[in-house]
């Protein structure tokens, strides 16, 4: 409780200085030539509820192959129910999804996983029993084969791949400097490590599109820039479409290619940061939300 | 420098230790348990349950053979040679019996666990060892065949035999077998090994005397018997109810039966639920049911007699005083009979010392006739009993005994099984032994 | 050092990392133990072989499975003794019905076992903890009944079946030494088996569900296939272990062996082993299986010391279930994960302890 | 007699054998509810209770050696909560699961102890014969036990709703932390529940006692009440009650009905079955709580 609290204001605090500082030098050597208005992902009017209370209504946008999409919004706005709905943990009460011109709505999470859709949790989310390596391994699940004779075997093939995807586990551990923590128990981490190794692990998956829920939340102002640094590194040289979904605005404006901004389960804006942040129902929103 | 790696090496050794120390404690402890007796002693292990739901009835089994060893080494030994016995808890748990078995292996005598899963379980080991596994009115069932189970024994009444009197017991309250056509039995038992074998006898007499019956079973415990009585009394309407529980499902059906209203006259239990254990606990609701028994209750026996005498009375008995004479000590005390027999007759055969294979001969040998039996005191204890090297006893015939609320009293006289049913399932079953371990 | 490094190409050491064991201790240990377990056992009487070590390994494997399911995937089931009935029935009836050879007849039973398994299992793509547990206890029972009523499976009115003489090949397993040998033999295999796959993918894949199972279906990881995998392949141990029971230790398949009392001892062995650990499993097997045998032989000779008349033999018996129960009390306060963490703390200490020796 | 008839009548016993599940299945509910702890001892302590209290019956007569059995109820509820969960507060639920089947070592082996391995009658004095109701049967001391097991499940359900400890176990089973910021003292509270529990199981000891006679089996009636648990949610007081009645019924009507057709023997079968059917299609049980997961 006291954490989050304190998280919060830490939040705002830094990151007026974050954006500057970090945001101006990634963005000149961003190229944007892979990008395309193609959509990668299309949400149709989703609405989402849990019983009687309404979770999403209504919401639909696009995300662009390639870019930044962040998802904004006041706590209680229904980014995670957004995210979750995409990621396919829930079923939307009515909408339909689109990834890749195909229709997925009503695909169970595994599926979405193999489609090439990854994502972090708001809340930690490591399997707390394994090392750094062995959560980011598991990221690595889908391009492996091993089943469970070979598994139990452990000879020729088996090994050959379970080395090849250390390797790649290898890149990921050292593109996010968590090679002094390689081998320790995710859980004996500190947050912002944490943090960081469940985007390794996402990143892991070498997926098409990533959703991070509020990769930045309960960090300081260091952990955030390192934190901003890596997304929009794996967005430019992985050539990842990212989904951005962030508590306070002014993080994520400068690297956002768009923004949708959601409040009480519904979109109120949509665009590219500038019109965002002089939209009036923006302002009212986060306004009555701070007052 | 070199003490203190020695220490660091040892301290933490100590850690995962407990489990090491109690190997060695095992180790360190077998050759204290399994002293060895003195010279002209029959060293005499024996399996005990005097822990958990059997241990009632199992202790004073137990106790009574002890007891009767007691007596016998009191009187001098076997002709000079006596008996030390040592006791190895299993509390009716199979692996932990055969643990125990293997702890004393080499130097079991005989083997009596009281209980027919562990014999079972033993029988291959001691047909490899040469070691005779006996399980009075219990066991395997077809081990009366000697010849195809030359180490196995049922001693006494095995279950085929205990269905087959007990029907013509309910035949003889009829007035007949021919009156028990048209008769309704309903049989309740344990839904296990036990409780089913008496189906091919009940199956064959039902066929040949006309009468219908009908299977009740339990799954163990068998707490809870309340709807199988609800049937029985309310839509079956059963003219007998035979019941074929074990340890403490016996006592249930008494205040089943009262509570439908079925009348504990047309109620016969098994042997294995007449003993004072099963009915005590259904208190006044147990008076007037009859259960049938291999063996005669109560003190009225010379050697039970001789006992109180020189080793209760000594400060030697092995039970409490109370127990002398109840059901489960006078099976203790004939089982001891039917050892120390063995033993003598070993003895008087092969010579000391004593192996597994020399009392098995001496076993075959056993002539409990009636003049031996009231030599050794015993008249009317048990039946007479003349074993060979292929019958190793089984059909006998039982008594039956009625419960007045205080004691059991002996009602009937000794009641055979059909021996013809009795004997082609024996064959039958041997026959099939055979045939799974490819003999 | 310098030649180990030659030949991994990689600059991370991922050989290393795969090593089975990276401590000197265990490795020691590991070799200590595959000395006492070859060429003692030899110089052991059949009370050893027979009396504690076959039953032990037997329980060993079967906690082995369990442990797979619960210290691995993070399910519960008291249903192992069911499936080591399965195993036990199916084996007796290809090697002693249709002949078939105990290589394979092994197999049989651990796959019977395992589409069992996999059938138990399915309650737990919706339910967990004790909800799941009471379910595979429903299991445990209705298995047991089956087998009892079945009349194919010809358990007859005994509800026991006995072997044949046990062969591979012309080589007849009678002698207790053989046995043990046997059932080591298949307890090394099934081990390195489980050591393999419980750091392979799928065993990964486990420990992610265990964990977080949220997070490992958005990493793609399927309940469906890893849950019922994890059953089945903690029924296929269960269901060779009871094989076991029948061809190297007891010599007859009796379904009364297989009640739900084991299975509590198998959950039981496995957590006080340790939940997720291989050697835990065989720690636990040890404790729950031969403490109380232990404790009988240490309070019957305290007591041919101290002297008869003092306590009668039932109150002895008796007390040995306490002095167990406090055992099992006190193991878990001292350490609730497991008599492998204590050994686990051991070897690390002794690793730093080692440090500067191995460097050099 | 027709099938009617004689399924009412099995309705009715098995109604009335249920309300003695619920007994037994209560003393798991309440433990589990204050401290998600499955406690496998309760059927120990169903035995160790009535052991005692058969035992104190010759010594003391029946009024005083129930109130001093209350009084070692009580003291073995203390022992197990301050000496075996105490001190792994916070230990995995599994982990305190196998230290209940330490506890229930300990029991059972002192119960034998102290009060050997022979078994008792326990006669409560209650009518044994039928009773007949419009040709119906109903078995009176059944009957009987019935309305004492509904007696005390009244008098429990007060306790929880009606006094100032009840109430905040029940704020415990919401939620603990809350519970403990309002001054709840959980400690003083597992305590409270570990003495019902020991309470109950002697309670569930004397009716069980009456009807089967005390033995050490007594401790395997637990066994009977998991199903129980499963069909109305662990958690629920209401659910066990519910529960125990719907599996007396349904083993009743099973043996009586399916039995025939398979051979007998189902009775125990068709508690799983229940069970198993309520798993596929209320997975947390009658009254239990879905635990829903937050991402």
């Amino acid at each position: 409780m006291n954490r989050e609290a304190d998280s919060d204001a830490d939040r705002r605090f830094d990151s007026a200085h974050a954006e500057d500082v970090v945001a101006d030098e990634v963005r000149d050597t961003n190229p944007v030539c892979y990008r395309s208005e193609a959509p990668i992902l299309r949400t149709e009017c989703i609405s989402l509820s849990f019983g009687g209370v309404r979770a999403l209504i209504d919401v639909g946008f696009d995300v662009l192959t390639g870019e930044i999409l962040s998802i904004i919004g006041p706590n209680g706005a229904g980014k995670t129910s957004m995210a979750n709905v995409i990621s396919g943990l829930y079923r939307p009460t009515s909408g339909r999804i689109f990834f890749k011109g195909q229709d997925r709505t009503a695909s169970s999470p595994q599926a979405v996983a193999a489609l090439g859709i990854a994502r972090t949790f708001q809340n930690l989310a490591l399997f707390r029993g394994l090392t750094v390596i062995e959560n980011i391994l598991v990221g690595r699940h889908l391009h492996m084969r091993t089943g469970l004779f070979a598994g139990g075997i452990h000879w020729g093939p088996a090994r050959r791949e379970e080395l090849e995807n250390r390797r790649r586990v290898e890149e990921i551990v050292e593109f996010l400097n968590l090679t002094e923590y390689r081998t320790r128990a995710a859980d004996t981490l500190p947050y912002g490590l944490q943090k960081r190794v469940e985007l390794g692990r996402s990143l892991a998956a070498e997926p098409a599109m990533l959703i991070l829920d509020e990769p930045m939340a309960g960090m300081n102002r260091q952990e955030k820039e390192d934190m901003v640094r890596v997304v929009v590194d794996a967005n430019v040289d992985l050539k990842t479409t990212i989904i951005l979904i962030e508590h306070d605005m002014s993080v994520v404006m400068d690297i956002s290619d768009r923004v949708v901004v959601l409040d009480h389960g519904e979109k109120i804006a949509e665009g590219d940061a500038e019109t965002v942040r002089q939209d009036e129902a923006v302002i009212r929103a986060y306004l009555g939300q701070d007052a | 420098m070199f003490m203190k790696r020695a220490s660091i090496r040892l301290s933490p050794a100590l850690v995962p230790g407990v489990l090491a120390a109690s190997m060695l404690a095992t180790v360190s402890a077998l050759p204290a348990q399994t002293s060895i007796a003195a010279e002209g002693e029959i060293y005499h292990p024996m399996l005990v349950t005097r822990t958990g739901p059997f241990a009632s009835a199992a202790s004073g089994v137990s106790s009574g053979q002890q007891d009767y060893f007691a007596l016998v080494n009191a009187n001098g030994g076997i002709d000079g040679v006596k008996i030390k016995w040592e006791e190895c808890e299993f509390g009716y748990k199979t692996p932990r019996a055969l643990e125990c078995y293997e702890r004393f292996r080499g130097k079991w005598k005989i083997v009596y666990p009281n209980s027919t899963p562990v014999i079972f379980a033993l029988s291959k080991r001691l047909t490899e060892d040469k070691v005779l596994g006996i399980n009075l009115a219990g066991g395997r069932s077809e081990s009366t065949d000697g010849k195809t189970f030359p180490y196995l024994s049922p001693v006494i009444l095995n279950f085929w035999s205990q269905a087959a009197s007990t029907i013509r017991y309910i035949a003889q309250q009829e007035g007949g077998e021919a009156k028990l056509k048209g008769k309704k039995i309903a049989f309740v038992h344990l839904d296990n090994s036990y409780g089913r074998q008496p189906f091919p006898i009940f199956d064959a007499r039902a066929k040949k005397y006309g009468f219908e019956w009908k299977s009740w079973p339990l799954a163990w415990p068998a707490l809870e018997q309340s709807a199988a009585w609800v049937d029985i009394a309310r839509r079956f309407r059963a003219d007998w109810a035979i019941q074929w529980n074990y340890g403490q499902s016996c006592n249930v059906p008494m205040t089943e039966m009262k509570k439908v209203g079925f009348p504990i006259e047309k109620f016969v239990g098994t042997l294995w639920c007449g003993s004072e254990e099963d009915v005590t606990p259904a208190g006044d609701l147990a008076k007037g049911y009859i259960s049938a028994n291999y063996h005669g209750v109560g003190l009225d026996f010379p050697v039970i007699q001789e006992i109180i005498e020189k080793v209760h009375d000594k400060g030697k008995g092995n039970i409490e005083r109370n127990r002398v004479g109840t059901v489960a000590y006078n099976r203790g005390v004939l089982t001891g009979i039917i050892i120390v027999e063995a033993f003598r007759n070993a003895i008087k055969n092969a010579g000391m010392p004593l192996d597994g294979k020399k009392v098995r001969d001496g076993f075959r040998m056993i002539k409990l006739d009636g003049k031996r039996l009231k030599e050794l005191g015993a008249e009317g204890l048990l039946p007479e009993l003349v074993f060979s090297a292929t019958y190793h006893g089984g059909i006998e015939p039982q008594l039956f005994q009625r419960w007045d609320g205080k004691k059991w009293t002996t009602i009937s006289d000794w009641v055979p099984p059909y021996e013809d049913v009795v004997r082609a399932e024996i064959k039958r079953a041997a026959a099939e032994y055979k045939k799974q371990t490819k003999q | 050092m310098a030649l180990s490094d030659a030949r991994t190409p990689s600059p991370h050491g991922l050989e290393r990392d795969m090593r089975y064991l990276p401590r000197s201790a265990d490795r020691l240990a590991l070799f200590l133990l595959v000395v006492l377990f070859l060429f003692v056992p030899p110089f052991l009487g059949d009370y050893w072989l027979k009396g504690i070590l076959v039953p032990m390994l037997i329980l060993s494997i079967s906690a082995l499975g369990l442990n797979v399911l619960t210290g691995y995937a993070g399910l519960i089931s008291l249903g192992q003794a069911a499936f080591m009935a399965v195993g036990a029935f199916a084996g007796v009836i290809a090697y002693g019905r249709y002949g078939i050879p105990i290589p394979l007849t092994l197999l049989i039973a651990g796959l019977t076992a395992a589409i069992v398994g996999a059938v138990v299992g399915t309650p737990s793509l919706r339910i967990k903890g004790l909800y799941l547990l009471v379910a595979t206890l429903a299991a445990q029972f209705i298995i047991v009944w089956t087998i009892q009523r079945v009349p194919w499976i010809g358990a007859g009115s005994m509800v026991t079946i006995d072997t044949p003489p046990v062969f591979i090949g012309t080589w007849e397993i009678d002698t207790a030494l053989e046995q043990y040998y046997f059932a080591l033999a298949v307890a090394a295999l099934l081990t390195i088996f489980a050591w393999n796959l419980t750091r392979s993918r799928i065993g990964r894949a486990w420990m992610a569900i265990r964990d977080h199972d949220v997070a490992a279906k958005v990493m793609g990881i399927s309940m469906l296939r890893y849950k019922l995998l994890a059953f089945m392949v903690s029924a296929f141990y269960g269901g060779i272990a009871g094989a076991l029971v029948v061809f190297a230790w007891v010599g007859a398949a009796n379904v009364q062996e297989y009640e739900l009392e084991l299975s509590i001892q198998i959950l039981g062995m496995t957590i006080i082993g340790g939940l997720g650990s291989i050697l835990g499993s065989y720690l636990g097997a040890a404790f729950i299986a031969l403490l109380p045998i232990a404790i009988s032989i240490g309070m019957h000779n305290l007591y041919g010391i101290v002297g008869g008349e003092i306590v009668s033999a039932a109150v002895l018996a008796n007390a040995e279930h306490v002095v167990f129960g406090v055992l099992i009390v006190l193991f878990l306060i001292f350490e609730p994960l497991g008599l492998a963490h204590i050994w686990r703390r051991f070897s690390a200490r002794f690793e730093i302890w080692l440090g500067p020796a191995v460097r050099t | 007699m027709n099938d009617l008839i004689y399924g009412i009548e099995l309705t009715i016993t098995g109604l009335l054998i249920g309300s003695m599940y619920s007994m037994v299945a209560l003393g798991f509910v309440l433990i589990f509810k204050a401290s998600s702890v499955f406690n496998f001892a309760q059927g120990a302590m169903t035995l160790f209770a009535a052991l005692t209290l058969v035992g104190l019956i010759p010594l003391a007569g029946f009024w005083v050696a129930l109130l001093l059995t209350v009084a070692v109820m009580c003291g073995v509820a203390v022992f197990a909560e301050r000496a075996i969960f105490r001190p792994l507060v916070g230990a995995e639920p599994l982990v305190i699961f196998v230290a209940t089947l330490g506890l229930a070592f300990i029991l059972e082996g002192s119960a034998q102890i102290s009060w050997g391995t022979q078994p008792h009658g326990l006669k409560l004095g209650l009518p044994v014969e039928p009773l007949m109701i419009g040709g119906v049967f109903v078995s009176m001391p059944d009957f009987i036990s019935a309305l004492a097991a509904a007696f005390f499940v009244v008098l429990l359900v007060l306790f929880f709703h009606k006094t100032r400890i009840g109430l905040g176990l029940r704020a415990i089973a919401d939620d603990h932390v809350a519970a403990q910021s309002m001054g709840i003292q959980l400690r003083k509270v597992w305590t409270i529940v570990w003495v019902l529990a020991g309470i109950v199981a002697l309670a569930a000891g004397m009716l069980w006692g009456a009807r089967i006679g005390v033995h050490f089996a007594m401790s395997l009636i637990a066994l009977k009440a998991l199903p129980v648990l499963i069909i109305g949610g662990i958690e629920s007081i209401p659910g066990a009650i519910v529960a125990g009645l719907i599996v007396g019924v349904a083993e009743a009507l099973g043996e009586g009905f399916i039995g025939p057709l398979v051979g007998g023997g189902v009775q125990d079968i068709m508690a799983y079955l229940v069970a198993l059917l309520f798993l596929m299609f209320r997975p947390y049980g009658l009254f239990g709580e879905e635990m829903i997961e937050r991402v």
